[in-house]
């Protein structure tokens, strides 16, 4: 039963990480924004897990723990930011939100 | 022992100046008048008491030097303020202090309504003093303080009713070209130094033959730039125009300044410069000629000009030719001979017609004057007399100054130089005469309700005593006999120079540098014999030529008045000459406008468009390139989180 | 100790003012005037007691201000640097008795001055590069204020303008003072920034000696308005008020010439003769240049600002001379070229303050109306023309001296200023003074007033001082003059070589006196 | 044999990402994500990470996922996503084609690395290696620092949260 090889793992991580990176620039909706950078993370966890099982250590899984701790708490302050943002606009369009242009 | 007084002859008149200049309007008119001729007369007692000095002396060591303290002492550069008293200086000193006196007398009547009376004579001083400390001066700067200070009084003065617009512009105009003179001028004292180590007149001209090569490039510039100096000053070709001008100031002025003192200045100059001059060929030549070419080219305008004083300014400029012409030639003596009986008969002429301006109360143009004989008897015999010494008729001073001129030129010059000398004299002549018909004889033109008076006792007195010094200046120089050149024998030592050792040192120098010496044994065959036959000859001519002169003006302003506009009317040459062979207006055209228009485009382009647009432009730049860094402001998130993601890419692509 | 209490006076002064309420205007005068007095007096016992025989730097005050840098506050005169800082002192004196007629926060402006008037002498004595860099920053700013806030109406543009314009070059000053700094390091192993030192063990080949030449060059050059770098000086004239011009004028640009003698001349002495060609054609271009644009020109104080771009022109022909001439007079020229042009400002301001206006072709037949006045100003323009007899004359003629040792051809371009200055001078003068008296506005114009008689009387009387009796200033320049020719003349660039290096023992010692000076003063 | 499962599950995983990121509404990207969350759990459970496969599922697709279609159910946007055409904006085509060809850029560079590198023989671990009691151990021994300090972040996000959007309610 050979072992699948490391470079499939990362190759994913990287294509997932790619389409999150798209989702990130492309979508509108800022809803969508957070799950491209969910997907992102997550990219990030399967190469970390990949190496821990290649070097077999454990810290990727403890590091991978600390991302999953850092991505809930973004996703609940980021949604809190999206519902005082939709307060003042009934729109989570992020074109209009763009007070900032100088 | 009497010569220790002379720091005491420039003092006097400075500290005229000094009182008239502060205190002038409280201590009224005349005791302004008085302080200002007293001062000037008080220099020249001096200047007489020094004269018994220095002829008490015997002839060698007759220069005396006082150093009053050192002005400027940088490295080995020393400039003392220093006076230099000896046969030349004394000469003009006499002249110049003397006919000083008398105008500064003339101009206390003559000026007498003017409201800034004080401010007249203030000026007036500090031109004397300027004038003594350029002929006092031992060292080129001294000479260089009076040289400019002489220019600005006559500034001042020729610009003394500064509400004439004209008036101003003649004085800016003369202080200019004077400074252009100046220019000339101090480089040549720079380069003096350069070569000489020190600027003192002992020094220098000792040195002279030592340092400079005979004919070398160097001692040529040098006596150019001498020159042009000179030219300046004395208003010779190039730089004559502001002479004519400078008639714009009171008359009094044009006396003194403009016929007897400072035009001569110049010829001090390069007749205290003989040891350089006579080392350089051809600036004598030039010197020659163009003297011979002033003396020609002024009389013809001058023959012309229907306004009294011009007149007497062309023929001053054409005079003062003839003085160059004599030291062209190598005749210093002769020069200085003119230059004194010049001043006393010009001052006389000038004063004259001063008077009769006074009289005719400010009338100049000659058309509106005629037969004042009867209203102005001593101002009429007076200018009659002068005019007679100017012309050259025999036993007056005029006659024996410039017939020397001639035959100095005849002897050393040659042909041409003569030739120009003789037709001068007629134009003169012809000139001066016409001037004397048109105002004192012929039919009155006066404008009726001006009835013309003679002028006060003060004014007429120093008239007397210039036209006597006119009549029997001749004495200085009576030609022929051996031994009664009073003036030859004055003067001798100080143009006494060796021509053959000089000439040994430049051939001895030349073959240092190698190169080989030219003959010049034509220079030191000896002075020619002193013919008498060919002196009695020539003083026949030139007398006769005056002669046909005043009898050509006699036809055409007294026997035939019609004459002169008959010959003259439609000539496009007398048109020419009228207006002064349009040498104002070509200066304008070639200097002056092109100046003003460069600066004008120098100052609108090269500052305010070139440098300033190049400032501005840059500032204008950056603003701009700011500009387009807001663009990237756009406030979309997402534009922000792109350019992260290509940050990042991009240093990933760099990095790996 | 005495040299720093002198300089720090007018910013003890300045601060003093902050405690006299704003609208006490008469107190405030008085006490900026006292301080301003008190200045220039004392600065006048420096000269008594200045023994002009030695070239070393003399009140000489030296303690560790950044010891880690090597960076000492180290300040002394020589001959060079004192007649300028008397002139310093003696023009803030005239600047504020001239500047009595100021309504406008009147307090702020005599602080400004005080300021300025310490930066100014502080740059003059200082003797460690750094501290020298910080007063040529530190001057900047009042100047710019009084610019900025009491001038005409363009004078934002004006004094931004101002201060860009030296600040760029003073940048590229900061470089070299660092590349020194490193160099000096190198070759001596001591770090420290102090000029005295620097100048006796600097020692470098022709190529760096370029580079840091230009670098100051740059600065220097901006300061003394060299041709191209001149146009900010007209801008800056125009808007400042009357004292701030006369200040600007007299002192601010003799920082240039100043920084010229104290760093170009002798740090980079083979540079220096290298460049002197073409800083020679510079200033010829200069001289003409300012002459010719200053002939067409309106307004009375841009045509004295391109005048002083001529005289500049002139003091930089005589620098680059490179013999005593030359240098003595280009001394000299500074200090005439800071009273002529001084006293035809304030005359210039006097007008302004009647007429409100600078155009020449408003005024005419001043004469008639204002004799004095019409003295004072013809004075004052000849000796600015270089009339022999006044100051203007003795200086023009050392610098044209010295140039004409070099190369006719450049002393007759030069000389050829004379006439241009002439004409100009002498043509504005007549459309001001002379003519007809045909405006209405001018016929009851009253004469010079005591006050202004006070500032410009001094002037005068240094004008004819100068003019007939140079010797007590010649004097000061000599020493220190010939110890700056030995570094600079052609013929021992080659053994500076090699003369720095077997003579390193006599080298060390001055290490040593560095570091005892430094312990002596603690 | 264990290529036979990585390969269906990566696969699942990469569409269910793009669907993510293509969906026009925001519920069925929510789905899809919820789904991509599963499929990667399965491959951490193929890489022995057990403990992390079990957190996956609870965190991610548990916690975070809820809390996602809440929001989506709160602001009522299920029906919203045609507004968001994404594709046929203008000054966004550049933006798009600009980023993908990065993509494409980043991936060429990665695989370049990857083959570069000589990776594809992974160690055996032994069979307790990703086992919750290990990492558990090794989390409260040599890492209890980062522990505690996740709990304080938490913490503060939690009230950040609170704040955010408490204070728009009264």
């Amino acid at each position: 039963m050979e072992m699948v090889p490391l470079t499939h793992y990362l190759f994913l991580s990287a294509t997932l990480f790619v389409i999150g990176v798209v989702g990130v620039l492309v979508r509108r909706n800022a809803i969508v924004v957070f799950m491209s950078i969910e997907i992102m993370l997550n990219a990030v966890n399967i190469s970390l897990i990949a190496f821990d099982r290649y070097l077999n250590l454990h810290d990727g899984q403890i590091f991978s723990f600390m991302v999953m701790c850092v991505a809930a708490a973004e996703v609940s302050v980021g949604l809190a930011i999206i519902i005082s943002l939709f307060r003042n606009k009934p729109t989570i369009n992020l074109d209009e939100f763009n007070i900032m242009k100088s | 022992m009497l010569l220790k007084l002379t720091s005491l002859v420039p003092l006097y008149p400075l500290i005229g100046c000094i009182i008239n200049g502060f205190f002038g309007l409280r201590i009224g008119k005349n005791a302004v008048g008085l302080i200002a001729a007293g001062s000037v007369g008080l220099s020249f007692l001096t200047t007489l008491i020094i004269f018994i000095g220095l002829v008490m002396t015997p002839a060698e060591e007759r220069v005396f030097e006082q150093v009053l303290f050192t002005w400027m002492a940088v490295g080995d550069f020393t400039a003392e303020f220093g006076f230099q008293v000896d046969p030349l200086s004394m000469t003009m000193m006499l002249f110049v202090t003397g006919v000083g006196f008398l105008i500064h007398v003339y101009s206390i009547g003559y000026m007498h309504e003017e409201y800034s009376f004080y401010r007249f004579f203030a000026y007036m001083n500090l031109f004397m003093f300027s004038m003594l400390l350029l002929i006092m001066g031992n060292n080129f700067l001294i000479m260089f303080i009076g040289w400019e200070g002489v220019g600005c009084c006559s500034y001042f003065l020729i610009g003394y009713y500064f509400e004439k617009k004209s008036a101003c512009d003649a004085g800016t105009k003369a202080f200019v070209m004077n400074r252009v003179g100046d220019f000339a001028f101090l480089l040549a004292v720079m380069y003096i130094f350069n070569i000489f180590g020190s600027i003192d007149f002992t020094t220098v001209f000792h040195a002279a033959p030592e340092k400079l090569i005979y004919d070398s490039e160097t001692v040529t510039i040098i006596t150019m730039l001498l020159f042009v100096g000179a030219c300046g000053k004395s208003a010779q070709i190039p730089l004559y125009t502001w002479l004519p001008d400078a008639m714009e100031g009171p008359t009094p002025v044009s006396a003194l300044i403009h016929a007897a003192t400072m035009v001569t200045a110049g010829v001090y100059m390069v007749v205290r410069c003989n040891a350089l001059f006579a080392l350089a060929p051809i600036t004598m030549w030039t010197v020659a000629f163009i003297g011979g070419a002033t003396a020609i080219f002024a009389a013809t305008i001058g023959m012309t000009q229907f306004d009294i004083k011009r007149v007497l300014a062309y023929s001053t400029v054409s005079q003062i030719g003839y003085m160059f012409m004599a030291v062209g030639v190598g005749a210093y003596t002769a020069a200085i001979f003119h230059m004194v009986t010049h001043a006393f008969f010009k001052a006389c002429l000038f004063l004259g017609s001063g008077s009769v301006i006074h009289g005719l109360h400010g009338e100049q143009d000659m058309r509106k004057m005629g037969a004042l004989k009867s209203h102005m008897p001593i101002t009429f015999v007076t200018f009659f007399v002068s005019t007679l010494a100017i012309a050259g008729i025999f036993p007056l001073s005029g006659f024996f100054s410039k017939d020397e001129i001639l035959y100095h030129a005849l002897m050393d010059g040659n042909f041409i130089l003569w030739g120009m000398g003789i037709t001068g004299a007629l134009l003169t002549a012809f000139y001066m005469f016409r001037l004397v018909f048109m105002t004192f004889f012929g039919k009155s033109n006066v404008d009726p309700q001006v009835h013309p008076h003679e002028s006060p006792k003060i004014m007429t007195m120093p008239l007397v005593i210039l036209a006597g010094l006119a009549f029997f200046g001749g004495a200085l120089g009576i030609p022929l006999f051996h031994g009664w050149h009073i003036l030859h024998n004055w003067l001798e030592p100080v143009f006494y120079f060796d021509m053959p050792s000089a000439l040994e040192h430049s051939a001895h120098l030349l073959h240092e540098q190698g190169k080989h010496a030219p003959s010049w044994s034509h220079l030191l065959q000896p002075e020619g014999d002193h013919n008498v036959w060919v002196e009695i000859a020539l003083m026949l001519l030139s007398l006769s030529i005056a002669v046909a002169g005043i009898f050509g003006a006699y036809i055409c302003y007294i026997k035939k008045p019609h004459l002169p506009d008959l010959l003259t009317e439609g000539q496009w040459g007398y048109d020419l000459v009228k207006n002064k062979y349009e040498v104002d207006e070509i200066y304008d055209e070639t200097i002056v406008k092109p100046t003003l228009e460069g600066s004008k485009l120098l100052w609108k382009e090269c500052d305010a468009k070139g440098i300033d647009g190049a400032v501005n432009g840059t500032a204008q730049i950056l603003g701009w390139l700011s500009n387009q860094a807001r663009n990237f402001q756009s406030g979309f998130v997402r534009n922000y989180a792109l350019f992260m993601v290509v940050g990042f890419i991009g240093l990933l692509i760099v990095t790996l | 100790m005495f040299l720093t209490f002198l300089t720090f006076l007018p910013l003890l002064g300045a601060v003093l003012l902050t405690l006299i309420p704003r609208d006490e205007e008469g107190a405030i005068k008085q006490t900026a005037l006292a301080f301003a007095v008190a200045d220039f007096v004392l600065s006048i016992f420096l000269w008594t007691n200045f023994d002009s025989t030695t070239h070393e730097m003399q009140f000489e005050y030296s303690v560790p201000w950044i010891s880690s840098w090597g960076v000492s506050y180290h300040v002394g005169l020589d001959g060079i640097s004192l007649l300028l800082f008397i002139m310093t002192t003696f023009l803030t004196m005239i600047s504020i008795i001239a500047s009595w007629g100021v309504t406008k926060n009147i307090r702020e402006y005599m602080m400004a001055f005080l300021a300025l008037s310490t930066g100014m002498l502080g740059v003059f004595i200082s003797l460690d590069m750094f501290l020298f860099y910080f007063f040529w920053e530190f001057q900047l700013v009042p100047m710019y204020i009084i610019i900025g806030v009491w001038g005409g109406p363009r004078r934002i543009y004006a004094a931004v303008k101002f201060f860009l314009f030296t600040a760029v070059g003073s940048l590229l000053m900061l470089v070299a003072i660092i590349w020194i700094y490193k160099i000096i390091e190198e070759q001596t192993g001591v770090a420290t920034t102090d000029l005295i030192f620097i100048t006796n063990n600097l020692d470098l080949p022709l190529a760096p000696q370029k580079w840091l030449f230009l670098a100051f060059f740059l600065a220097f050059a901006i300061k003394v308005p060299m041709f191209p770098f001149h146009t900010w000086l007209p801008d800056a004239h125009v808007q400042a008020p009357t004292a701030g011009s006369v200040i600007l004028a007299g002192v601010l640009l003799k920082m240039g010439t100043y920084g010229f003698l104290r760093f170009n001349l002798p740090l980079f002495p083979h540079a220096s003769y290298e460049f002197m060609p073409i800083i020679a054609w510079l200033s010829i271009i200069g001289i003409i240049y300012g002459a010719l644009v200053s002939l067409v020109q309106e307004d009375l104080k841009k045509l004295v600002a391109y005048s002083s771009v001529s005289h500049l022109g002139f003091v930089m022909i005589g620098i680059f001379a490179l013999n005593e001439y030359g240098i003595q007079g280009a001394l000299l020229q500074n200090i005439n070229h800071g009273i002529s042009t001084g006293a035809l400002f304030l005359l210039v301001g006097m007008i302004y303050d009647r007429r409100h206006t600078r155009e020449i072709s408003e005024f005419g037949g001043l004469a008639k109306v204002m004799p004095r006045y019409t003295i004072c100003f013809m004075i004052i323009a000849l000796s600015s023309i270089g009339l022999p007899g006044m100051n203007g004359f003795v200086g023009e003629f050392l610098i044209l001296l010295g140039v004409f040792q070099n190369n006719g051809l450049w002393a007759a371009c030069a000389t050829s200023g004379v006439i241009f200055a002439a004409c100009y001078i002498l043509w504005m003068f007549q459309r001001v003074m002379f003519q007809k008296l045909d405006n209405p506005k001018n016929k009851n114009l009253p004469d010079m007033t005591f006050r202004e008689l006070l500032t410009v009387v001094p002037l005068i009387i240094l004008v004819f001082w100068i003019g007939l009796y140079p010797k007590p200033f010649l004097k000061t320049f000599d020493a220190s003059v010939e110890h700056l020719l030995i570094k600079v003349n052609p013929d021992n660039f080659g053994s500076g070589k090699s003369g720095s290096r077997h003579s390193d023992h006599a080298k060390l010692i001055t290490i040593d006196e560095i570091a005892k000076l430094n312990l002596a003063n603690k | 044999m264990e290529l036979l499962i990585f390969y269906p599950l990566a696969g699942i995983c990469i569409v269910l990402a793009l669907g993510v990121v293509i969906n026009n509404s925001p519920v069925n990207s929510a789905m899809s994500l919820i789904g991509m969350m599963l499929g990667l759990a399965g491959i951490f459970i193929l890489q022995q990470a057990h403990f992390i496969a079990i957190l996956q599922i609870i965190i991610y697709a548990g916690a975070i996922m809820v809390l996602f279609m809440f929001v989506i159910m709160l602001l009522n946007l299920k029906g919203k996503g045609e507004d968001d055409s994404w594709i046929s904006r203008d000054k966004d085509l550049l933006l798009t084609v600009l980023s993908s060809l990065l993509a494409v850029g980043v991936l060429y560079k990665i695989i370049i690395i990857i083959n570069a590198g000589d990776f594809n023989s992974p160690a055996l671990p032994p069979d307790s290696f990703g086992t919750v009691r290990e990492v558990g151990t090794i989390l409260f021994t040599k890492f209890i620092l980062p522990f505690e300090m996740a709990s304080i972040l938490l913490l503060v996000a939690m009230i950040g949260a609170v704040v955010l959007a408490k204070s728009k309610v009264d």
